[in-house]
């Protein structure tokens, strides 16, 4: 039963569906609810850093830039113009977009280690402007966020946060499955594969890499944008280069084209230094030889490889 | 023009050293498509080893060599139990390896040493030499003339050695390396050991200017990184080129425009450059064959 | 009016032409091979007509329009579609997602509609899929249909590259060595293949090494030797041509001269 | 089977002996690794040293604490998260959290919300003012290291300096600090010049302040290995006004990075700890100071800094609040720590006040000067 729930179109939604669901029956504190939130926070970013580097197989080392602007929309938005909070995200989503459409086009012409050096620098650059445009942005130790507040509801507390940002991974996952099962997802599989074969049957390369491009900054965006919200602070750390890493890190590690697999590594990713903080000071090397021995052993990623492995067991 | 003269000298020192990570990212990239992003480490273990070597009594030269055959040794382990095992898995599957085993070796120094910043002595003397109204520590006169020595090291053992044709053939083509009967295993894995002494070499030299702690590691990855990108990814002379220019380009940024965003700088220079030149600086296009 | 035109083609890579002063045409509905001995540059030919490479002399026409220098996908929008020499499958799909992938100009691709799975995109996806089915048949790769395209034999994926090619619904279609590798049963099955595809008025135009093939099928055969025009003429010209048996058989020769 | 019950008793026995010895929780959050890790490794460091210490001693009233330690990496949202888990989870009575402004700022709304009370030890006004009901906190401000340069410079008559500060948020917070009260001392910045976090070289930004005329003294607000570098190419282009730092780097390790020869006259505002055997035997500060930098060095085998002495100067309230209170009751320990009165801390002499959550002044600064590879008191 789980394997065709597996192997059904919307059966991983259903499943990341249900545990959402079911975690708070069973968590004994709103701790493990806050833990929770911010893997679900994490995960929507990697869904759309996952359609861009599993899917259409073009590498990004510089989401957490989009990320940033999402986060420190709805920091600056509200401070500093007076727009409400959600117009701000609106407007922090676009903007992002915006920028991943106009910077996009000339660095997707690179390929491979050459656009993961150019992704970078772009992320570099905006989170460098985080840094220094201190009059806007509080500079190194951030500025606080105010509450997002949605027709006089002000949304704040854990049990709230769990829910939206629970409810918006449904969306951002079934949305992706959405966009896989259509020409355009064919299309970027298409891509990842063979550009020439692709351009040769009439697909528009650069435009798809683009689209896909802008898609991912989107989701990265919202993440970013929840992330702030929930926090009620931001600080440039939200959009440095080791974000970046890391959410490139959860989406290789749960298993690149695989939207669960996406769920999975931000889960590993968050939770894991939690339980490793019984380590102390050997916390960072736990974690680094965690991600040595993974990736020897599951080397497709988390998901891609168990699944590999039961089938063969099944089959 | 003293200006100037400070700001070549300055952006060459910082220079030399981005570019030892840059040859280090190249050498094992070219004999295993490996990036390494754990090169960083090895700088940082050249100055660490070498300072509480030294600080245990160790006389200098000989906790340097220390330095250098402790680096080498952790090259050759994350060869042969990190990527090794690994073999046949995807490049970013690999990349990510590195990050763990970078994560796993900053733990480590973290235990093993501590968390401070940590300096010794330059090699000769501290007076600054006086060079058209700039000046020039003794120090960076050794950290370039090293960078130098390293780089025409690697071309002899690159042209003349029969080990170092291995590695390049290694480069050039894995499986016709093999057929001709060379164990190309070994030579990815003396490319970890020669890139590993590479960067120990680079921390023992720059740690009397630059300070060294257990977390230098990082920033140099990256901006080796984009150096060896800028020059043209699996070119040693590129990589040299290209840490050279992003150490420059920092120090004229820092000086002539604006020192909140000289790294900007360099990275708008690099994305501007591979706007018009995507394989980087002295890369070759790649044609593909269809 | 001829499906392809191409007019005095030139291009050389850094400094070594690769071809020059190439011209000639396909009709409508022709099977038309392309010949040469190695490095004679009917790849290169078949990347210039593609619009993988752009020539730096010379014109490519199909039908009436000059389409010179278009990019690959902007040709298929015309009509053009082609196989590889060196195989391009999208390995990471199965054999119907390849061939699906082949309808994308045929399918409506409004992004909203695709990220919010509207009916119609669910409509169009059974259409794409009952296509693919369908020309999957056509080749006989039925029982492959959805198998991870990375599972299937060498000879399948000949086979499915011409699907694919058949599913954006060309006019012209370019085959690169269709048959090489194949053993003398695939080989056959190919040559059915391309028969029942110019025989739906298609235009075929073929770089085969396989004589026997070309010689069979082909209406007419240019050949091609160091990046020049060496003939053109039906099968039993070019066999009797002595310039192409020079060619041929002293190239062998020069080769044999070099190394001994 | 007798395997089994030696195991259930073992198992007992542990159990119990926890219960009977954790009957205090402390919790803290700290940055003890990443960028701000030069405060919160000896934060760490100290606060295990001294809970050991005092559990030796037989603890608060008879009972005993449980320190527990996360490491937020420097992330406020890591900061957050640990500090959840420690209020919710490890249910701890007290928090001492916050190596940075950036970090502690994530925190204290937690505290407020849960009513913990927290000392955190970030260097901004900021984290303590305006006054939160159960954040309280120990560094001295940016601000009080700004006014205390300043006042020096004035007696030196510079009234025209030039600012090299760190991008990172020690450096650009002091930055900002001084800038607010600078007018009041009749001084004027000339020029200004940033350096990121992990520069090795400041050379390019000195040589434009070198080339500025009429630059009397040369400001450096920030941390870590970038004011040893500064110093050092100071002097290497052979700038002569006077070269000041902030409180960041009060270290004995900083002279040593810096190099002695080129540290000589180097000024900077610092805690009475890092003279501590030069202070006069009738200073009341001295003998804290002494003893908390022996020890810590004994320890560690590092020499102290001021930060460590933050963490312990926070311990240190909070026991005595809580003896005070007679136990762990939160709103109790609170109201004590409130009423901390001439509490003498490594950071000098502490006064809360209900208005005032920090409670030190000017005087707990004193000005030291590098002469010979030490430093020395300015009069």
């Amino acid at each position: 039963m789980m394997a065709a729930l597996l192997q059904s179109r919307y059966g991983i939604v259903l499943l990341i569906a249900a545990g959402i669901v079911l975690i708070p029956l069973v968590t004994p504190s709103t701790f493990y609810l806050r833990v929770a939130i911010l893997v679900y926070i994490f995960s929507i970013a990697v869904v759309g850093l996952n359609l861009l580097m599993g899917f259409a197989g073009q590498v990004s080392l510089g989401h957490a830039g989009f990320f940033g602007i999402g986060a420190y929309a709805v920091a600056v938005g509200p401070t500093h113009f007076g727009i409400p909070s959600w117009a701000s995200l609106l407007i922090g989503v676009a903007l992002a977009g915006l920028i991943a459409y106009v910077v996009g086009r000339p660095i997707l012409k690179l390929r491979g280690h050459y656009l993961a050096v150019a992704t970078l620098g772009m992320g570099i650059l905006i989170a460098m402007v985080f840094t220094n445009e201190a009059r806007f942005t509080g500079g190194p130790d951030g500025m606080p966020v105010p509450r997002l507040v949605l027709f006089d509801w002000v949304v704040r507390g854990v049990t709230t946060w769990y829910w939206v940002s629970g409810v918006s991974l449904v969306i951002a996952a079934a949305i992706a499955v959405n966009l896989i099962a259509s020409p355009t997802g064919r299309a970027l599989r298409a891509i990842h594969d063979s550009e020439t074969a692709s351009h040769v049957l009439g697909i528009d390369v650069a435009r798809y890499k683009l689209v896909v491009f802008v898609i991912s900054a989107v989701y990265a965006a919202v993440a970013g944008a929840y992330l702030a919200l929930f926090d009620a602070l931001v600080t440039p750390v939200t959009a440095g280069f080791l974000r970046s890493i890391e959410f490139v890190t959860m989406a290789v590690l749960g298993g690149l084209g695989s939207i669960l697999g996406s769920v999975v590594g931000a889960a590993v990713l968050v939770v894991l230094p939690q339980m490793l903080t019984v380590f102390h000071d050997y916390e960072h090397i736990a974690l680094g030889a965690i991600m040595i021995v993974f990736m020897i052993f599951l080397p497709a990623g988390i998901v891609p490889s168990l699944g590999r492995l039961f089938g063969r067991k099944f089959s | 023009m003293p200006e100037f003269l400070q700001f070549l000298f300055s952006g060459l020192t910082i220079g030399a050293i981005y570019a030892l990570v840059a040859l280090g990212f190249t050498l094992i990239y070219n004999a295993s498509d490996v990036i390494n992003f754990a090169q960083g480490e090895f700088v940082m273990l050249g100055g660490m080893v070498t300072f509480f070597a030294a600080a245990a009594g160790v006389p200098l030269p000989l906790a340097a060599l220390l330095a250098i055959v402790v680096a080498v040794a952790v090259g050759l382990l994350l060869h042969r139990f990190a990527i090794e095992p690994a073999r046949g898995a995807s490049a970013v599957t690999l990349i990510i390896i590195t990050i763990g085993a970078s994560i796993l070796l900053r733990g480590v120094a973290a235990v093993v040493f501590d968390k401070n910043f940590h300096s010794f002595p330059p090699f000769a003397g501290t007076t600054p030499w006086n060079v058209g109204g700039a000046t020039i520590l003794p120090q960076s006169v050794i950290v370039l003339l090293g960078a130098g020595i390293i780089v025409v090291a690697m071309w002899a053992l690159m042209s003349m050695t029969l080990i170092g044709k291995a590695m390049v053939a290694t480069a050039a083509n894995k499986l016709a390396a093999q057929l001709t009967g060379i164990n190309t295993r070994a030579i990815i894995g003396l490319s970890f050991a020669v890139s590993a002494a590479i960067g120990a070499i680079g921390g023992i030299l720059v740690t009397p200017i630059t300070l060294t702690s257990y977390d230098v590691g990082t920033l140099l990855a990256l901006k080796g990184f984009a150096a060896a990108m800028l020059g043209g990814m699996g070119h040693p002379f590129g990589a040299v080129v290209g840490g050279l220019i992003v150490g420059l380009l920092e120090s004229f940024g820092a000086g002539y425009i604006s020192s909140a965003y000289k790294d900007a700088i360099a990275f708008i220079v690099i994305l501007a450059v591979l706007f018009f030149m995507p394989n980087g600086l002295f890369g070759k296009a790649s044609a593909e064959r269809v | 009016m001829s499906a392809l035109a191409v007019d005095n083609i030139g291009i050389g890579f850094g400094g070594l032409t690769a071809l020059d002063g190439v011209s000639f045409r396909v009709g409508n509905g022709e099977i038309f091979a392309v010949i040469g001995p190695n490095g004679a540059g009917k790849t290169t030919l078949f990347n210039i007509v593609s619009g993988l490479y752009a020539p730096s002399k010379g014109r490519v026409q199909l039908g009436v329009d000059d389409v010179t220098g278009l990019e690959p996908h902007r040709l298929a929008q015309r009509g053009l579609s082609r196989t590889f020499q060196n195989l391009q499958i999208f390995f990471r799909m199965t054999a119907a997602e390849n061939v699906m992938v082949g309808r994308h100009l045929h399918e409506s691709r409004g992004i909203l509609a695709q990220l919010l799975a509207l009916p119609s995109v669910w409509r169009q996806n059974r259409a794409t899929r009952a296509k693919a089915d369908e020309l999957l048949a056509f080749v006989g790769l039925s029982a492959f249909a959805d198998r991870p395209a990375g599972e299937l034999p060498y000879g399948a994926l000949k086979k499915l590259e011409i699907a694919r090619a058949l599913a954006t619904e060309p006019r012209l279609l370019l085959l690169d060595e269709p048959a090489a590798g194949c053993n003398p049963v695939e080989t056959q099955e190919v040559d059915a293949v391309i028969q029942k595809i110019a025989a739906t008025g298609v235009s075929v135009v073929l770089v085969e090494h396989d004589m026997k093939l070309v010689m069979k099928i082909s209406n007419r055969i240019h050949v091609l030797n160091q990046g020049r025009t060496l003939a053109e003429g039906s099968a039993a010209e070019v066999r009797s041509n002595p310039a192409v048996i020079e060619a041929y058989l002293g190239r062998r020769k020069g080769e044999a001269d070099a190394q001994g | 089977m007798r395997v089994l019950r030696l195991a259930t008793a073992a198992a007992a026995l542990l159990i119990s002996a926890t219960f009977a010895q954790a009957q205090i929780k402390i919790g803290s959050v700290l940055s003890v690794t990443g960028p701000a890790s030069f405060l919160g490794d000896p934060e760490k460091k100290t606060l295990e040293m001294y809970v050991a210490d005092i559990n030796a001693k037989g603890g608060i009233n008879g009972k005993k604490i449980e320190l527990i330690v996360y490491d937020d990496g420097g992330d406020p949202n890591n900061a957050r998260t640990f500090a959840t888990r420690l209020i919710e989870q490890d249910k701890v009575d007290a928090l001492l959290a916050g190596s940075t402004t950036a970090t502690t700022m994530a925190i204290i709304p937690l505290a407020e919300e849960a009513g913990v009370p927290l000392i955190n030890f970030a260097g901004a006004v900021q984290a303590v003012s305006p006054v939160k009901k159960w954040n309280f906190k120990t560094p001295h401000t940016d601000l009080m290291a700004c006014e205390k340069i300043f006042e020096d410079m004035k007696k030196r008559n510079i009234t025209k300096i030039a600012i090299i500060a760190g991008a990172d948020a020690f450096g650009k917070s002091m930055r900002d600090q001084c800038m607010t009260v600078i007018g009041k001392y009749g001084i004027e910045v000339l020029h200004e010049e940033t350096y990121q976090p992990r520069d090795n070289d400041m050379t390019a930004q000195l040589t434009n302040i070198k080339g500025k005329p009429g630059v009397q003294a040369v400001l450096n607000p920030g941390f870590g290995q970038g004011p040893a570098i500064v110093t050092r190419n100071y002097k290497q282009l052979g700038i002569n006004v006077p070269l000041y730092h902030g409180h960041g780097v009060a270290s004995k390790s900083f002279i040593e990075l810096a190099t002695p020869a080129a540290a000589e006259g180097v000024r900077l505002p610092a805690a009475a700890l890092l003279v501590a055997e030069k202070l006069p035997d009738s200073d009341p500060q001295k003998k804290v100071v002494v003893d908390y930098k022996k020890t810590y060095e004994a320890k560690t085998g590092q020499p102290v800094s001021g930060f460590g002495g933050h963490a312990y100067d926070g311990l240190m309230i909070l026991v005595e609040a809580m003896k005070r209170a007679g136990g762990a009751d939160k709103a109790k320990v609170r109201d004590e720590i409130e009423k901390t009165k001439g509490f003498w801390g490594t950071g000098g002499v502490v006064n809360m006040k209900p208005d005032d959550h920090l409670g030190l002044d000017l005087s707990a600064f004193k000005m030291l000067e590098i002469k010979n590879g030490d430093w020395t008191i300015v009069n």
